[in-house]
């Protein structure tokens, strides 16, 4: 598990804190520059649409939809396997979680903030957004528990709210560690963050009982929110989006992008951080054959959905598979299949599944497979719906590219941000898979 | 809670009030703005705010004289929707008309009197009172009539009817010039010539398509553009579903398919300028097989020798067997009635065509029958329409004397001859040679911008008149015009501007014409009529109340005097080959040029008015911008897609406007729609497309002095450049869809 | 006290949506019937819709852009190649879909069916999902991607019964709600219950040169609808995906040769 | 555990209480506002009284707003109609604000009285159905017999309708399109 020696106790506080404790000139210079990317992409050009209105992008009366649902759907799918994959972890035992989760978590929070912020984006009045929200009034109002939309409300609250409490919870004996290496006023905080926790038995056993029943509650909710987020395109009756296999088909390919994600975070953590010591081989090597598995299911959805396409053979739905397969956007998705079922076949090879570099490429290329493959299903099938002679087109504008990239920015930012507040490596569960004690320390 | 120190205190009290001043700036801002209640300071006596209420008057927008209903609201026109009691269009009304709010609340309307201060054409125009322009035109006329030099002054007006004709008519000859002249660009010149001919009455007769039973329209989009679409519409819908068991048929010969040809259950895309030989054709036919039995069968029979369907088909490309059968149809319907119109009546041999059709009409026996052709016999009240209408030969003399330096002073009034005439004619050239041009316009459009002074009128929603639509509908009706809406800005009603040159002009005219406003004179002429007509059962105030309100009088299933029905012999006197001859040669342009009336924008005057310039044309969707239509099998034999920037080339000129492929257009036919292509009247329709009157080569047809405006050859040029299209259609295949209606259905 | 209301209310609701048949227990079933082989594919349908409703002249550069607003268009199909080349022309409104998918949709019931039938779109109420529009088959919602002005002064014609959407806002065909609610006013006055057969005309019907549209009350046996509806002619757009719209087409007919 | 939580928490207990403070201070800037500051009582540009002209001379609404039980709108009476009865009422014509109302006749100029009932343009409120359905004017505008100067007591927001509606059982008065266009 350590690829460069087992460290002491002492010393994993060190490694992991020192992360939080000693900022140097890089770390302000790449959050400047991460922050200055989200304004200048994100914000900017979000403020100029909410003044000119929605017709800033590129969507028309053909294509509702666009770039921001489409990213929408890429940031949920990306929060997917953080949470998800430590709760499974954390229930089937597996030590190799351990180092892994809490930036795995911290990733679900932030890319379903981004994915939140591009709800916002997307909205024609995004003032009224709390219309959406069921809040008791005077006017008698509800909001309507019919639509799918409403079903993304509460689907995305839950989960959010409940992985924000996850990675909370799991951080607490983390924060009382930081309480104890710092002095100030950061002590003074973190005493408040770790609600006073002094490492009893009885905080340990209630802390392991409510962190297990948390990981039981929160595997459902994973799965049930990407459901319900592919039912914004499944219960309509849009030839292309109006697909049973849809809910298991968004799962799937949510984790399958949010563990390639998850190798991409730990390759920086790793490189940036310098937690040679904590993320290793045996990482890698886990994650890769989770992703060939993922991989692999999600071609056989795939190529169910276009099956069961073809055998239905409703002339509607027909004319919206080829149309995807050979028309304007066709080299896409060719791309999105080249890179999501082909390209991770290479880490059947060990040699792939165990370079860093490699696999980076490989995690890179799924999600950018993943990213297009969201787009391919908003930009191919609403343009061309029922009526040939509303058929139109859809093509982003230049806002909604530029808002896409500074998504990402947002994300990096976020996740800048959290590496200083929060130890990223879970010190006290990393502490557990050490070999027993040595009393040097 | 232990005791609380001053500066926790300070701390609290500093918090409270950060808080209630965020409390009182957020109710600020949650404030509703301020309105005000403007009251009036004296109420008018039918207003009532918040209820809306309905004023006829009549449509202007064509010539068709639809009667209107303009609903108002706090002084406001807020809806215009066809007067339902008017016979014209009962109750209904056609996108042109309906944009007649654009015309009213237009941005680009003239708000008062404007002179070029001496830079004619340049575009620069100021202010000038009222007063100043009238006495300047005044005096100068003034001066010409003193000098009997009277017949220097002319007049040029658009279509005009009812008693503003009258008055313009009055006007001229108390000056003692003969030289009023109407020119509209969509009159049937050539079917009245035709007409007269045929029929030996100088009028547009009723063409009852509601009984027909099959309609044969040579290249008349009676749906469309030609004479009275709305009613015209009425009746279609009647004769297809109007009535049990019956459903009319609808044949369209023209190379281009048209509105009317999108609607016909048969569309016959006949070699341009050769109608009216598959009408002879036709006619030979009918008379051969014995569909025609009339005493004067031997004589049709020696006419209508030479075109036998197999000379026919050769001409006109349309197979024999075709021609057989639209012949053996024709000839055995009960009530077959064949109209002309568009490129049919626009070749060479124009009325040669229609004399044709008319011959078709007589051997069908539908004159003065119900679906067939009937004569107004009567034409309400004094007016004459249409006889002022100079056609081409009579812009060519007005051409002529103003080149010569006979005109001194030009009014014109409602009419764009610039426009809508091809450059050959000379007339923007020979302005330059007539010393005071005088608009009388609401709109600066090509042939305002070349006066000098310029006399913005009301719209036809702020001025008194009234109109009597032609052709009738077959029995006598007068529609009374009324302003709708106060006036909107300093411009008076044409009417009145006549009136106050009169008065200007002095003399013995201000005796003779001594009404103050149009209001007055037309109250007094409808007086005169009613007076006239005998109609005592109640006083006239009465009766102009009620017509008021009506906005029409009519006397429905009165046909006043019999119909008259001529005899063939003039028609068969009058038949010749009606093969229209094209400027250009085959060989150099090998293409025909088919200019065809916007169903939007008609002959141009549309083309200011955002509802309409945003309004998909009815065939392409096409919206903002004009193009030249190119048969699939043409364009992919010189390379051409769709957006390709053409050079459309003819004797005459060229222009560039995009390609559009259109299905139902006859190869070896280049289409283009009339109306766009201004290079002024105002922000819509400037410098938007090009004028396919640019390309048209100057030919007259001889029998009814009418221009020849489809009878052009032209040749396409691929520049290479591109231009989007702006057009609403997606796909326009179904797809297999069942969209029209499922498959196999047995209706 | 108004959330034990709201509470019954709803529980009401539900049980509405659990009764089979709840979409027939309507005050009125408003519905067009659209002759294909009366409509001649003039547009005055169009233009007087624009002028009722107070669609926005959205300019030649956003009509490239394809977003134009009309709530009733014309589709036209062509059949065929020269020379036997036919064209169809249809036109296609909110079809007020007894089932309809737009309504599921919106999170802020913005669209929901009212007690006339009717598939309403509330402007005020809408907060831009756009779902509505792309889960509706015919396309005929249309969404004020900016906020539109009129060149002054033709903003002087727009109809004090309707309000000018602002950016942001879904808008659709009502079925000219205004007329709807000053005839059942009128009703009213006259102390009648319901409103007669042809007392409603919205702008589309009441403009159309062919008298291809009638409108009407289908719950009124006796109505023109009513009737012209059981024509063997009659079909709905679309029928496989069960919207149950309520505009029946007649289908064109063809001549007898 | 539970110990150590409140300990935790007591440096967060100030901040808390100085929050709890600005909250309470925000209501009672809105009230003081809405009470004082508010648009609901403009000073308009003549201070006609509705007390002296309903109370004290008991002219009834319908007099002035004649448009009320016919029309969508009550209609604030023209110009004329006030000069109607004041140019024989020489008892008051040296008023200063009558004398501005003789001003304003004389110019021809309409009186900019500045609207303090208002609903936003996208609501449908017709004066004659409520009016048909006996409401009293005060039933809305408040005891306006009282008021030298016009104050408005209801909200005229969505909330206040709908209660009205609610407890009325207004038919379909709960369906959104019975009052917005």
């Amino acid at each position: 598990m350590f690829d460069h020696g087992q460290p002491s106790y002492a010393e994993v506080n060190k490694d992991i804190l020192s992360v939080m404790l000693e900022t140097g000139p890089r770390y302000w210079m790449l959050l400047g520059t991460t922050m200055s990317v989200a304004v200048i992409f994100f914000f900017m050009p979000w403020f100029y649409q909410l003044i000119v209105g929605v017709g800033a992008a590129g969507m028309n009366r053909n294509a509702y939809w666009g770039t921001y649902l489409s990213n929408f759907i890429f940031w949920i799918g990306l929060s997917h396997s953080g949470t998800l994959l430590s709760a499974i972890l954390h229930i089937t035992n597996s030590p190799w979680r351990k180092s892994v989760y809490r930036s795995a978590e911290a990733m679900t929070l932030f890319s379903l903030m981004t994915a939140a912020l591009f709800v916002m984006v997307h909205l024609g009045r995004v003032w009224f957004v709390h219309w959406s929200f069921p809040i008791p009034n005077q006017m008698g109002l509800w909001p309507n528990f019919r639509s799918p939309l409403m079903f993304d409300v509460m689907a995305i609250t839950t989960y959010l709210t409940a992985s924000s409490i996850f990675i909370y919870m799991g951080s607490v004996p983390d924060f009382a560690a930081v309480r104890d290496a710092s002095t100030g006023l950061r002590r003074r905080l973190y005493t408040i963050f770790c609600f006073g926790w002094r490492g009893t038995a009885r905080e340990w056993h209630t802390l392991g009982w409510a962190y297990t029943f948390f990981a039981v509650f929160v595997i459902p909710l994973a799965v049930s929110v990407h459901s319900i987020v592919s039912w914004d395109f499944a219960l309509s009756i849009v030839p292309g989006l109006h697909h049973t296999i849809f809910a298991p088909y968004f799962v799937c390919g949510a984790i399958y992008s949010g563990t390639a994600g998850i190798v991409t975070v730990m390759y920086c953590l790793r490189k940036y951080l310098n937690f040679e010591r904590y993320i290793g081989q045996v990482h890698l090597d886990n994650l890769g054959k989770l992703l060939i598995a993922l991989s692999l299911i999600w071609s056989y959805i795939n190529i169910l959905e276009l099956f069961s396409t073809w055998y239905g053979g409703s002339s509607f739905e027909l004319e919206a598979l080829k149309f995807k397969l050979t028309g304007f956007y066709a080299p896409l998705y060719w791309e999105m299949i080249l890179f999501c079922a082909f390209v991770p076949l290479l880490m059947f090879f060990r040699k792939f599944r165990w370079s860093w570099n490699k696999m980076l490429v490989i995690s890179i290329l799924i999600n950018i497979g993943m990213l297009t493959e969201r787009f391919i299903i908003v930009a191919t099938s609403q343009p061309r719906k029922f009526l040939p002679n509303a058929f139109g087109f859809y093509f982003p504008s230049w806002i909604e590219i530029s808002i896409t990239i500074g998504s990402f920015a947002i994300f990096a930012t976020l996740f800048l941000i959290f590496i200083k507040w929060v130890p990223a490596i879970s010190i006290y569960e990393v502490k557990e898979t050490l070999k027993p004690l040595r009393r040097d320390a | 809670m232990s005791k609380i120190s001053r500066r926790d205190l300070l701390q609290y009290i500093g918090a409270g009030g950060i808080g209630a001043v965020g409390g009182v700036l957020y109710s600020e801002s949650i404030e509703r703005d301020v309105e005000l209640l403007i009251p009036q300071v004296v109420p008018p006596e039918d207003y009532s705010p918040g209820i809306a209420t309905w004023y006829n008057t009549v449509c202007n927008q064509c010539s068709a004289g639809c009667g209107i209903s303009v609903r108002i609201r706090e002084g406001k026109a807020k809806k215009i929707e066809g007067n339902p009691v008017h016979p014209v269009s009962q109750g209904r009304l056609c996108a042109r008309g309906q944009s007649g709010l654009n015309v009213l609340y237009n941005p680009d309307r003239i708000r008062e009197p404007l002179t070029n201060a001496g830079q004619r054409g340049t575009g620069n125009f100021y202010p000038i009172s009222w007063d100043e322009v009238l006495t300047t035109i005044g005096s100068r006329i003034g001066r010409l009539k003193i000098e009997n030099n009277a017949s220097r002054v002319r007049l040029l007006t658009g279509r005009v009817r009812g008693h503003l004709d009258e008055l313009f008519a009055q006007f001229m000859g108390l000056l003692g010039s003969d030289h009023y002249q109407q020119y509209d660009f969509t009159y049937p010149s050539a079917l009245k010539a035709a007409n007269k001919i045929s029929f030996g009455i100088d009028q547009l007769p009723y063409y009852d398509i509601k009984n027909a039973d099959l309609l044969l329209s040579f290249g008349a989009d009676y749906l469309g553009t030609w004479i009275s679409p709305v009613h015209h519409s009425l009746a279609y819908g009647h004769m297809r579903q109007g009535r049990a068991g019956r459903r009319g048929k609808t044949v369209q010969v023209e190379p281009r398919m048209s509105l009317s040809g999108a609607a016909a259950d048969e569309w016959v895309a006949a070699r341009p300028g050769t109608e009216g030989l598959l009408a002879l054709g036709i006619a030979h036919i009918l008379v051969s097989d014995g569909h025609y039995n009339g005493s004067d069968r031997d004589q049709w029979s020696d006419v209508l020798q030479a075109y036998s369907p197999s000379a026919v088909s050769a001409e006109t490309d349309i197979s024999e067997g075709n021609i057989r059968q639209l012949a053996r149809e024709f000839g055995t319907s009960k009530a077959a009635l064949a109209i002309a119109g568009g490129a049919t009546t626009a070749g060479t041999n124009a009325v040669a065509s229609a004399v044709a059709v008319n011959a078709l009409n007589h051997l069908a026996g539908n004159l003065g029958q119900p679906g067939g052709i009937i004569f107004n016999s009567d034409q309400a009240f004094s007016a004459t329409p249409g006889t002022r209408q100079a056609g081409m030969q009579g812009i060519l003399d007005l051409v002529e004397a103003m080149e010569a330096g006979e005109v001194d002073v030009l009014l014109v009034h409602d009419s764009n001859p610039i426009f809508s005439l091809p450059d050959g004619v000379g007339f923007r050239q020979a302005l330059d040679k007539v010393p005071l041009i005088v608009a009388l316009s609401s709109f600066r459009d090509e042939t305002t911008e070349q006066a000098d002074l310029i006399l913005p009128t009301n719209t036809y929603l702020e001025s008194w008149g009234d109109d009597v639509p032609d052709p009738g509908v077959g029995f006598p009706v007068a529609s009374i015009s009324q302003p709708v809406v106060t006036t909107l800005y300093d411009t008076l009603p044409v009417g009145d501007i006549m009136l106050s040159l009169v008065r200007q002009i002095g003399g013995e005219l201000p005796m003779a014409m001594p009404w103050r406003t149009m209001e007055e004179f037309v109250k007094e002429r409808w007086r005169e009529e009613y007076e006239k007509r005998g109609s005592a059962d109640q006083d006239f105030e009465a009766f102009w109340q009620a017509a008021l309100e009506a906005g029409v009088w009519g006397q429905p299933g009165v046909m006043t005097g019999d119909q008259i029905v001529p005899s063939g012999a003039s028609t068969i006197a009058a038949i010749t080959n009606p093969a229209s001859q094209f400027a250009g040669s085959e060989t150099d342009y090998p293409l025909v040029l088919h200019p065809y009336l916007s169903a939007s924008l008609l002959d141009g005057r549309g083309a200011n008015l955002p509802w309409l310039q945003e309004l998909p044309d009815p065939l392409t969707s096409v919206v903002y911008g004009s193009w030249a239509e190119l048969n699939p099998a043409t364009a992919e034999d010189l390379g051409i897609r769709e957006g390709d920037v053409l050079e459309v080339e003819t004797p005459a000129g060229s222009v560039s406007v995009p390609a559009l492929i259109f299905p139902a257009l006859r190869p070896g036919v280049v289409a283009m729609p009339i109306g766009q292509g201004h290079t002024a009247y105002g922000r819509y329709a400037r410098n938007r497309g090009a004028n396919p009157m640019d390309l048209v080569s100057m030919q007259i047809d001889d029998r009814s002095g009418d221009l020849a405006w489809a009878a052009t050859r032209a040749r396409v040029r691929n520049t290479g450049e591109r231009l989007q299209i702006i057009k609403t259609d997606g796909v326009t295949r179904t797809l297999g869809r069942q969209i029209l209606g499922p498959k196999n259905d047995h209706a | 006290m108004k959330w034990g209301n709201d509470l019954s209310t709803f529980v009401e609701k539900f049980r509405q949506y659990l009764k089979p048949g709840y979409y027939d227990e309507f005050d009125y079933h408003w519905t067009m019937t659209i002759d294909l082989d009366r409509c001649t594919g003039c547009e005055a349908c169009v233009v007087a819709c624009q002028a009722e409703n107070n669609l926005p002249i959205v300019g030649e550069k956003r009509y490239a852009q394809n977003r134009e607003i009309k709530w009733i268009r014309i589709e036209r199909y062509w059949e065929g190649e020269y020379p036997d080349v036919k064209m169809g022309f249809i036109p296609m409104l909110c079809q007020h879909c007894d089932a309809a998918p737009c309504e599921i949709a919106c999170p802020v019931f913005a669209t929901y069916h009212n007690q006339d039938g009717l598939n309403t779109q509330i402007y005020n109420r809408c907060i831009g999902t756009r779902t509505c529009a792309v889960y509706c088959p015919y396309e005929v919602r249309y969404f004020n991607w900016f906020t539109y002005t009129w060149d002054e002064p033709l903003e002087q014609q727009l109809n004090p019964d309707v309000t000018v959407r602002e950016k942001g806002v879904m808008e659709k065909c009502t079925f000219c709600i205004q007329r709807i609610r000053l005839a059942k006013d009128n009703a009213k006055d006259d102390d009648r219950r319901r409103v007669r057969d042809g007392e409603v005309v919205p702008a589309c019907v009441q403009s159309c040169p062919t008298e291809a549209m009638a409108f009407g009350d289908s719950n009124d046996p006796e109505a023109k609808v009513s009737k012209m509806m059981k024509d063997p002619r009659g079909y709905t757009v679309l029928e496989e995906l069960n919207t149950t719209p309520s505009i029946v087409y007649l289908k064109k007919a063809h001549a007898e040769s | 555990m539970s110990i150590s939580v409140l300990d935790a928490l007591r440096p967060a207990r100030k901040p808390a209480l100085l929050g709890l403070v600005a909250v309470f201070g925000l209501l009672i800037g809105a009230w003081v506002h809405g009470k004082y500051f508010s648009d609901r009582s403009p000073v308009q540009p003549i201070e006609f009284s509705h007390k002296v002209h309903a109370a004290d001379n008991e002219i009834p609404c319908q007099h002035c707003h004649i448009y009320a039980d016919t029309t969508p709108v009550a209609g604030v009476p023209s110009v004329s109609k006030c000069i109607g009865c004041h140019k024989s009422l020489p008892s008051v014509r040296d008023q200063p604000e009558i004398l501005k109302l003789m001003a304003f006749w004389e110019n021809r100029e309409p009186i900019p009285w500045i609207k303090v009932h208002d609903v936003p343009d996208f609501v449908h409120f017709t004066h004659k159905r409520h009016v048909k359905a006996d409401l009293e004017c005060q039933e809305c505008h408040g005891p306006v017999e009282t008021m030298d100067r016009i104050t408005r007591v209801a909200t005229m927001r969505m909330p206040w309708c709908v209660e009205c509606h609610t407890e009325k059982n207004v038919e379909h008065g709960r369906d959104c399109w019975t009052c917005h266009k």
